[in-house]
């Protein structure tokens, strides 16, 4: 579904990666690994369309994405460092708005979304009245709401407890056996049974 | 949004063929300039008649008016850059925009300083609130708040896109701004008698005039293309060309 | 002397010696200037590149 | 055009829920306007003669220290690149977002003004120049700035910055817009000024949006 072809990304005349190719087929996961400054978080906006100072190409269902970006854009979902959540709205003020923003965010209801992450009963409570963890699983509710093909996730793992961590991994797990791709970061390993992971090193 | 354009156009965007173009071309726009230059402010200051209304004062004519002119050009350069810049990806018109910058706003320094000492022998004061000397202010403000831009960004391309796109929100804004501050200005002091329009100024007047203005003008291209160049070679300094520049300069 | 009598006449500018005068140098000072920075800036990159490069070749 | 009006309701709800954000521009219009009196003269022909101007400089500043908190929030927790990342516009966002920024700063510093006209002896015939006016010309003003927030959202010090970058642009605004209220003083019609006003506003309406749309997808992407 997404191929990338000699990507290069070159930042305060530092070449964060060169040459780098790899493709993603329907149900798999890639996860991308490096050190600190290696260049995960670049990779990824770089792959959102965020960032422009790249070379190479990126073709999404063999078009070229920057030809199709917003068809790219409707069929990609992104969760960054900072997920876009306003702390004084509430859990489900800023699900709408994500809504709002994302039409593929139609997979079921808000509710039935919180309630998955943990947060049933805590609707309307502005979300700087929660916890670390909690705003954390606000910006991931989104998840359980997507229907897009392709998930892409910037260290999705960090301020979750064990049990949200492995919940998180069961969803992207079942993303991938529905059909979707997930590309994301993390320093937690990530042991899947099956051939569904992939890995890349932006060490080497 | 992809326009073709003639060859020659492309090549441009090429920095080594630019630097090497206007390599040729600058000491040509020196040489230009120093005589051009020197013709007019001799024949400025020793061979043209007296005015008959303001004396000798009048004379700072052939350093103000042409320093008014070259920055308004001055601007409208950055802003063309910027835009060819911005639609063509094309980094050689930010750095041409971007060296403009300094040149332009001494060249209103020069408009200012000059304009306010001549309204000293014509109105009595040492600044007034003229109309061309009032827009000339506010043009230095854009000039300093661009400026300020560049250096305000640590990643050199977005400093390039960011003051691209005040030039072109300035250049939309300047025929506004002029317009409303004569407009104020009647207002304010209805029938004043203004510097440097005169009903018919005999050739033996204006040609000086014209020669400093085309000197002005060599002057400003020289300096604009050795800034130029030394941005090019600063930007491009991992690249091989830039490198045997280096190698020979020593 | 084109429109003066005298050089000395030329100076006085018709009692209005300040202002031409001020005006011009003020324009020569900022003339001057842009030369000037121009010129400086050219230094520092030459000087700047330079070193890196011997700090290169140290390292190779 | 759905997407706009979430974006002004999400965006008046914001503002609801921290209520400073609306208060402290009103404020420092008040507070600057008070100043007046103590540092010329707490007197009526005084002061009625330097109202008009006091008034307007004292709402475009209040206009601009609010502009520069616009793109702030969204910058840091990441709405922006969320929008940018989404199919949506950011060309309808920034619409939205100066549409509602306009209506708790320049609409309430208008209805505001009329008792601060009153405070500094504005003659009552001017008042009417004095709402219209900032009604006109306050929108432009919020576009116009919206410019220059854009542009510095993501630098460190961006506050004195954008003062820099957009103050020049305000004064045919400011001269207009006084312009005005000096007409209303001197029982002038005032009609022409605020066709004036309102083509300023229409330019600004047309293309202001861009500019705020590249500024901002230039500011995102670092």
């Amino acid at each position: 579904m997404l191929s990338v072809l000699n990507l290069a990304c070159e930042r305060d005349n530092r070449m964060l990666f060169n040459q780098l190719n790899f493709s993603l087929a329907v149900g798999e996961i890639l996860q991308i690994e490096g050190q600190n400054g290696s260049g995960k978080t670049s990779l990824l906006r770089i792959l959102c369309g965020l960032a422009t100072s790249f070379e190479g190409e990126i073709h999404w269902q063999d078009l070229n994405v920057q030809d199709k970006l917003s068809t790219y854009l409707a069929s990609i979902l992104y969760v960054g460092h900072h997920p876009g959540i306003k702390s004084s709205l509430t859990a489900e003020e800023n699900l709408r708005w994500m809504q709002q923003l994302h039409p593929h965010l139609n997979k079921g209801s808000i509710s039935e979304a919180l309630q998955k992450v943990g947060l049933y009963g805590y609707e309307d409570v502005p979300c700087y009245a929660l916890s670390a963890g909690q705003q954390r699983r606000v910006g991931l509710a989104r998840l359980y709401l997507s229907n897009h093909p392709l998930w892409i996730l910037d260290e999705p793992f960090t301020a979750l407890d064990k049990r949200g961590v492995m919940e998180k991994e069961q969803l992207i797990v079942e993303h991938a056996t529905q059909g979707g791709c997930v590309i994301l970061t993390t320093h937690h390993d990530f042991e899947l049974p099956d051939q569904r992971l992939r890995k890349i090193n932006l060490d080497q | 949004m992809k326009i073709t354009m003639p060859r020659w156009f492309y090549q441009l965007a090429s920095p080594k063929w630019c630097y090497d173009i206007l390599g040729m071309l600058s000491p040509w726009l020196g040489l230009a300039a120093l005589i051009l230059l020197s013709v007019g402010v001799v024949w400025g200051l020793v061979f043209a008649p007296p005015d008959y209304q303001q004396g000798n004062s009048y004379r700072i004519i052939y350093i103000h008016v042409p320093s008014a002119i070259l920055a308004q050009s001055c601007f409208m350069l950055m802003a063309v850059a910027g835009a060819i810049g911005m639609i063509w990806k094309m980094k050689v018109a930010h750095i041409v925009a971007k060296s403009a910058a300094p040149i332009g706003a001494s060249m209103t320094i020069i408009a200012l300083s000059t304009g306010a000492i001549w309204g000293k022998p014509t109105w009595g004061a040492w600044w007034v609130w003229d109309a061309r000397l009032t827009s000339m202010l506010i043009l230095f403000f854009l000039y300093i708040g661009i400026i300020a831009l560049y250096s305000a960004f640590e990643n050199k391309a977005s400093g390039d896109q960011a003051a691209a796109i005040l030039s072109l929100v300035g250049i939309v804004n300047i025929p506004i701004i002029k317009y409303s501050v004569e407009w104020w200005n009647t207002l304010h002091q209805p029938a004043s008698f203004t510097l440097t329009k005169k009903p018919a100024m005999p050739p033996e007047m204006w040609l000086p005039l014209l020669v400093m203005v085309l000197g002005y003008y060599c002057f400003f291209a020289f300096v604009l293309i050795g800034r130029t160049r030394i941005e090019l070679l600063e930007r491009e300094q991992k690249s091989g060309w830039v490198s045997a520049i280096i190698n020979e300069a020593r | 002397m084109g429109y003066f009598n005298s050089f000395s006449d030329f100076l006085n500018m018709g009692g209005h010696a300040l202002y031409v005068w001020l005006s011009y140098a003020i324009t020569l000072v900022l003339f001057l200037y842009n030369l000037l920075s121009l010129w400086l800036k050219k230094r520092a990159f030459f000087t700047q590149a330079k070193r890196q490069l011997k700090r290169e070749q140290r390292l190779s | 055009m759905n997407f706009l009006l979430a974006t002004i309701r999400r965006e008046l709800l914001l503002a609801f829920r921290n209520r400073s954000e609306i208060i402290n521009p009103l404020a420092f219009f008040v507070i600057v306007i008070a100043l007046f009196p103590l540092a010329v003269s707490p007197e009526a022909s005084v002061l009625a003669n330097i109202a008009p101007g006091i008034l307007w400089v004292a709402a475009l500043l209040a206009t601009l220290l609010s502009l520069e908190s616009l793109f702030k929030q969204d910058f840091e927790d990441g709405s922006l690149e969320q929008i940018m990342v989404s199919p949506q516009s950011l060309l309808l966002l920034s619409i939205g977002k100066v549409i509602s920024h306009w209506l708790i700063s320049g609409f309430l510093l208008a209805l505001l003004s009329p008792l601060l006209g009153i405070m500094l002896f504005l003659p009552p015939i001017a008042i009417g120049a004095l709402v219209s006016s900032l009604l006109l010309g306050t929108p432009t003003l919020s576009l116009i700035g919206a410019i220059g927030a854009g542009l510095t959202v993501g630098l460190r010090k961006g506050g004195m910055l954008i003062s820099l970058l957009v103050l020049p642009l305000y004064m045919p605004v400011l001269i207009f817009g006084a312009g005005t209220v000096q007409a209303g003083v001197m029982g002038l019609p005032i009609g022409g000024y605020l066709a004036i006003l309102g083509a300023m506003l229409v330019l600004s309406l047309m293309l202001a949006p861009f500019a705020i749309a590249a500024a901002l997808r230039l500011s995102i992407r670092g």
